[in-house]
């Protein structure tokens, strides 16, 4: 009964997703490329960065940037905590 | 400027990635293997990111000693970048608790550590 | 203090995050002035957010544009399309920054004794910042990507959370499964978002809808989105991993996890109404939220009755809950291409589920936080152990007594009002709705008196002669909790005029939150 | 803990490879590379010492309070500069034009310039720490508790 439902669950799913693949614009084609097209043009004047990737994610989307090292910093102190002595070493000693 | 392929390769091979990760998060048992379906749909995930932002001929967006001609688009790198290290991260946490089930039960297997019912 | 308003936005979600990086500084050298500052940057959060909550009442809707010359400059000048990340802060917004404010407060201060005896609190304390900062995020933000970023730093603090007691088995397998869940789900949020900016070369949810064509792709990316965000609230086919997961996590987490499920409820309902709200197709979606609200409404309270855990029992009724809050928006979903009957009850059924959102932020957290006052004493979770606590745990009991009543929705508490509207406006839609809500509202109160009867009454126990009242930070986080409660069932007409309207309206109608940043078109 | 060669030769690499990471941290501005990428590198330099050492040798070198007080500033001073530039707005990019990494580069394809990109390069320097540190500590914590010890508080 699960693998039955998995199956069709997966089925649907892949179907999907070709389908909706090959709905998208020819690679290498894009339909609307406004927002990009301004970030090219104008990020070493606004920015001042030869690297464009760079002024995008420390310029144009940097909150993104500041939550990426968030998460980097949130996986830390979770592994951090969940291999952790779960007693005190002072009160043994 | 190269010639149209009309296979979007790269669309398809992202689709089929992500098509082989839910086989597996859905049918395998082993957490381990678990957790390579999840970083295998992220790969795919990340894959279609970037391949939406190629344009035909282009080089990378970087200005310094770059050939004349158009370039690719910068938001989605950028997007994929952010992807790639938040996935290490969700991985990292992830193989830290499978270390600790281990730890445990002393099973990778999911039917079997499963002490909850309900 | 203009200034300060017209930075709130940011400040709201920087604050807790700043905090978070300095706590383990600060933690290496005092635990008091850890706690200090937590609960400092938390009450300063909360101010904050009042302000901004009453500022928007008054000048509407907030823009804050990230890095560019003017926080109001949406879109650069000469120029068609947003670039920069936009936070965007509305009625509905600012309503669920309202309940993540108070609630991340209360568990704060709950925490501060319920793990005083464990190791790594300072850890503990920051990811429960980071928690705070996440969710505010998914609330204030404007762009899809930067959703999808504060999604994940929500789930995975919580992840972690959930596992913080690594002595038992149950804990890690909990956090483990609220990860997968959590990554599979926004993994599908990553990919609908790669849908919708293939095709419209924008991450903008203002623009976006404003631009939407409702093409096939942006059907397949609708599904991605709602299945993904249905996963995350636990609706019910996907629900197996939900009770697992709340049930093991300390109590003052679990109080702030179905706050993180509220705000999934809440991208669930801005893609809907806002991002697809003038193209969607809405009587189907609307249909498809109801019936799976429904079954979530009936399958949760009739697991919880044959639960003999006590948290597993509130979760199942967390699930239960929810049911009612997607069976009233998704009638004002159904009924929202038609302004007739949205006036005679699909803005009502809206605002129902709305003030359900609020109601439950407040009772069910509540709820939780007394089932960890139990088990901070007796060490189980389990209720057929338990018995004749009333006698030691006075505020235990009383708090629990309020949260009953309020989840069961006994006149004239505030779960009450909330459901009789959600009743009154569905029973012209669908009468069935309406009935299977009551039978689900008895059921609910069957169990709870149930379970109050096993833990609290009866003669003491031998076994618990030690057990007294909790410690007292645990009793002013509860009590926070219950004031709430108590202010919004003596209040409710003022709440609703408020911040429910408000939030409703907002949904009702997505050109203010368009027009807010693409307007500068000139 | 593996042969003699071995451990010599990690000896001689882990210094390229360090210098070769703080390379891509530092010109993350002009070139392709970062503070994720650059950070990344070093790591990968310390995992290179993790397999050919001990981890209780590297426990020594790096200690897991060090490595937490490292990246609390990395991630302070991320945050420092996006709140330097809220006179403005938050994450406004204020050293554009100023004397401290303001130059603005000629227009179109170009040689670089380390003087560029205003917050930019410090912003990738901050978050080359965070890395840095942040992977070091999973990875030596890890390690350590495969090894059956566990983090302390």
């Amino acid at each position: 009964m699960r693998r039955v439902t998995g199956w069709i669950v997966l089925i649907v799913l892949v179907a999907f997703l070709v389908w909706g693949v090959t709905l998208i614009h020819p690679f290498g084609y894009p339909d609307a490329s406004d927002m990009d097209d301004y970030i090219i043009e104008n990020s070493q004047e606004e920015t001042g960065s030869n690297n464009v990737v760079a002024a995008v994610l420390f310029d144009y989307r940097a909150l993104d940037t500041l939550g990426e090292a968030t998460i980097l910093f949130t996986a830390v102190m979770g592994v951090l905590l969940l291999l952790r002595a779960s007693k005190r070493k002072k009160e043994t000693s | 400027m190269m010639e149209y392929i009309p296979l979007d390769f790269p669309f398809l091979a992202a689709a089929l990635l992500v098509g082989i990760s839910f086989y597996i998060i859905i049918f395998k048992k082993n957490l381990i293997k678990l957790i390579m379906g999840i970083a295998m749909l992220a790969a795919g995930v990340n894959l279609f990111l970037v391949s939406l932002g190629y344009r035909a001929g282009g080089t990378a967006p970087i200005y310094t000693d770059v050939p004349e001609g158009p370039m690719v688009m910068s938001v989605p790198q950028a997007l994929t970048l952010t992807s790639i290290v938040i996935n290490v991260a969700v991985l990292a946490l992830m193989l830290t608790m499978v270390i600790r089930i281990y730890r445990h039960t002393g099973s990778l297997d999911s039917e079997k550590s499963r002490r909850l019912k309900g | 203090m203009a200034a300060l308003i017209t930075h709130s936005p940011i400040l709201i979600i920087v604050i807790p995050l700043l905090a978070a990086f300095l706590t383990p500084l600060i933690g290496m050298t005092s635990r008091k002035a850890r706690n200090v500052l937590v609960v400092v940057s938390l009450v300063f959060v909360a101010f904050l957010v009042f302000a901004l909550a009453r500022d928007i009442s008054i000048n509407g809707i907030h823009v804050y544009t990230l890095g560019a010359t003017s926080p109001d400059l949406s879109i650069p000048t000469g120029f068609m399309v947003p670039v920069r990340i936009i936070l965007e802060v509305d009625g509905m917004s600012v309503f669920f920054g309202i309940i993540w404010a108070i609630v991340s407060l209360a568990a704060a201060i709950y925490s501060l004794s319920h793990i005083a005896s464990e190791t790594g609190q300072n850890r503990f304390f920051t990811l429960l910042l980071l928690m705070v900062t996440g969710g505010f995020g998914m609330m204030f933000t404007g762009d899809l990507f930067n959703l999808f970023v504060f999604l994940e730093i929500a789930s995975i603090a919580g992840a972690a959370l959930i596992a913080f007691r690594t002595k038992f088995a149950d804990t890690q397998e909990g956090g483990f499964k609220y990860i997968v869940v959590s990554a599979i789900a926004s993994l599908m949020v990553l990919f609908a978002i790669g849908l919708l900016y293939a095709q419209y070369n924008s991450l903008n949810i203002a623009y976006l809808a404003q631009v939407i064509q409702y093409t096939t792709l942006d059907k397949i990316a609708l599904g991605l989105f709602l299945i993904a965000f249905a996963m995350k609230t636990g609706m019910v086919p996907l629900h197996l991993w939900f009770p697992d997961a709340y049930s093991v996590a300390p109590a003052s987490i679990t109080g702030m996890l179905v706050i993180t499920s509220h705000a999934c409820m809440y991208a669930a309902f801005r893609i809907c109404f806002t991002l697809y709200g003038g193209v969607i197709n809405a009587p189907v979606v609307g249909w498809i939220i109801i019936i799976f609200g429904l079954l979530t409404m009936f399958v949760g309270v009739t697991m919880a009755v044959f639960q003999k855990d006590v948290m597993r029992f509130m979760s199942y009724h967390a699930i239960s809950q929810l049911g009612y809050m997607w069976v009233g928006v998704g009638v004002g979903l159904a009924v929202l291409g038609n302004p007739g009957l949205l006036a005679t009850y699909g803005r009502d059924a809206m605002s129902g589920g709305i003030f359900h959102i609020l109601n439950h932020a407040l009772y069910k957290p509540l709820l939780f936080f007394t089932g960890g006052a139990l088990f901070h004493y007796t060490g189980t979770r389990d209720l057929t152990k338990m018995g004749g606590l009333a006698h030691k745990m006075k505020w235990t009991t009383i708090l629990y007594i309020i949260g009953t009543l309020s989840i069961s929705g006994i006149p004239p508490l505030n779960g009450f009002s909330s459901k009789i509207l959600i009743y009154e406006s569905v029973y012209q839609f669908n009468p069935i709705l309406t009935i299977t809500g009551i039978i689900v509202s008895i059921l609910t109160l069957a169990s709870f008196t149930k379970a109050f009867h096993s833990a609290f009454m009866g003669a003491e126990l031998p076994e618990y002669k030690e057990v007294k009242e909790v410690p007292r930070s645990m009793i002013i986080g509860m009590v926070i909790l219950a004031a709430g409660i108590v202010f919004v069932t003596l209040f409710p007409s003022l709440i609703v005029d408020w911040i429910i309207h408000p939030a409703a309206d907002a949904l009702i109608d997505p050109g203010p939150y368009i027009s807010a940043v693409t307007g500068a078109i000139p | 803990m593996l042969t003699k060669i071995v451990r010599t030769v990690a000896n001689q690499l882990i210094l390229f490879i360090v210098i070769f990471g703080l390379y891509v941290i530092v010109h993350g501005h002009i070139t392709p590379g970062g503070g994720f990428q650059g950070g990344a590198v070093v790591v990968s330099g310390i995992v290179m010492l993790l397999v050919a050492f001990s981890s209780q040798e590297l426990k020594k070198l790096l200690r897991e309070r060090v490595l937490s007080i490292v990246e609390s500033s990395g991630a302070v001073i991320f945050i420092g500069l996006a709140f330097a530039g809220i006179g403005t707005v938050f994450f406004y990019n204020l050293l554009v034009g100023t004397p401290i990494f303001g130059r603005v580069p000629a227009i179109g394809p170009g040689p670089g310039d380390i003087w560029t990109g205003g917050v930019i390069p410090l912003m990738n320097f901050a978050v080359g720490l965070k890395v840095i540190a942040g992977l070091s500590a999973v990875v030596l914590a890890l390690a350590l508790f495969s090894g059956g010890e566990e983090v302390e508080e």
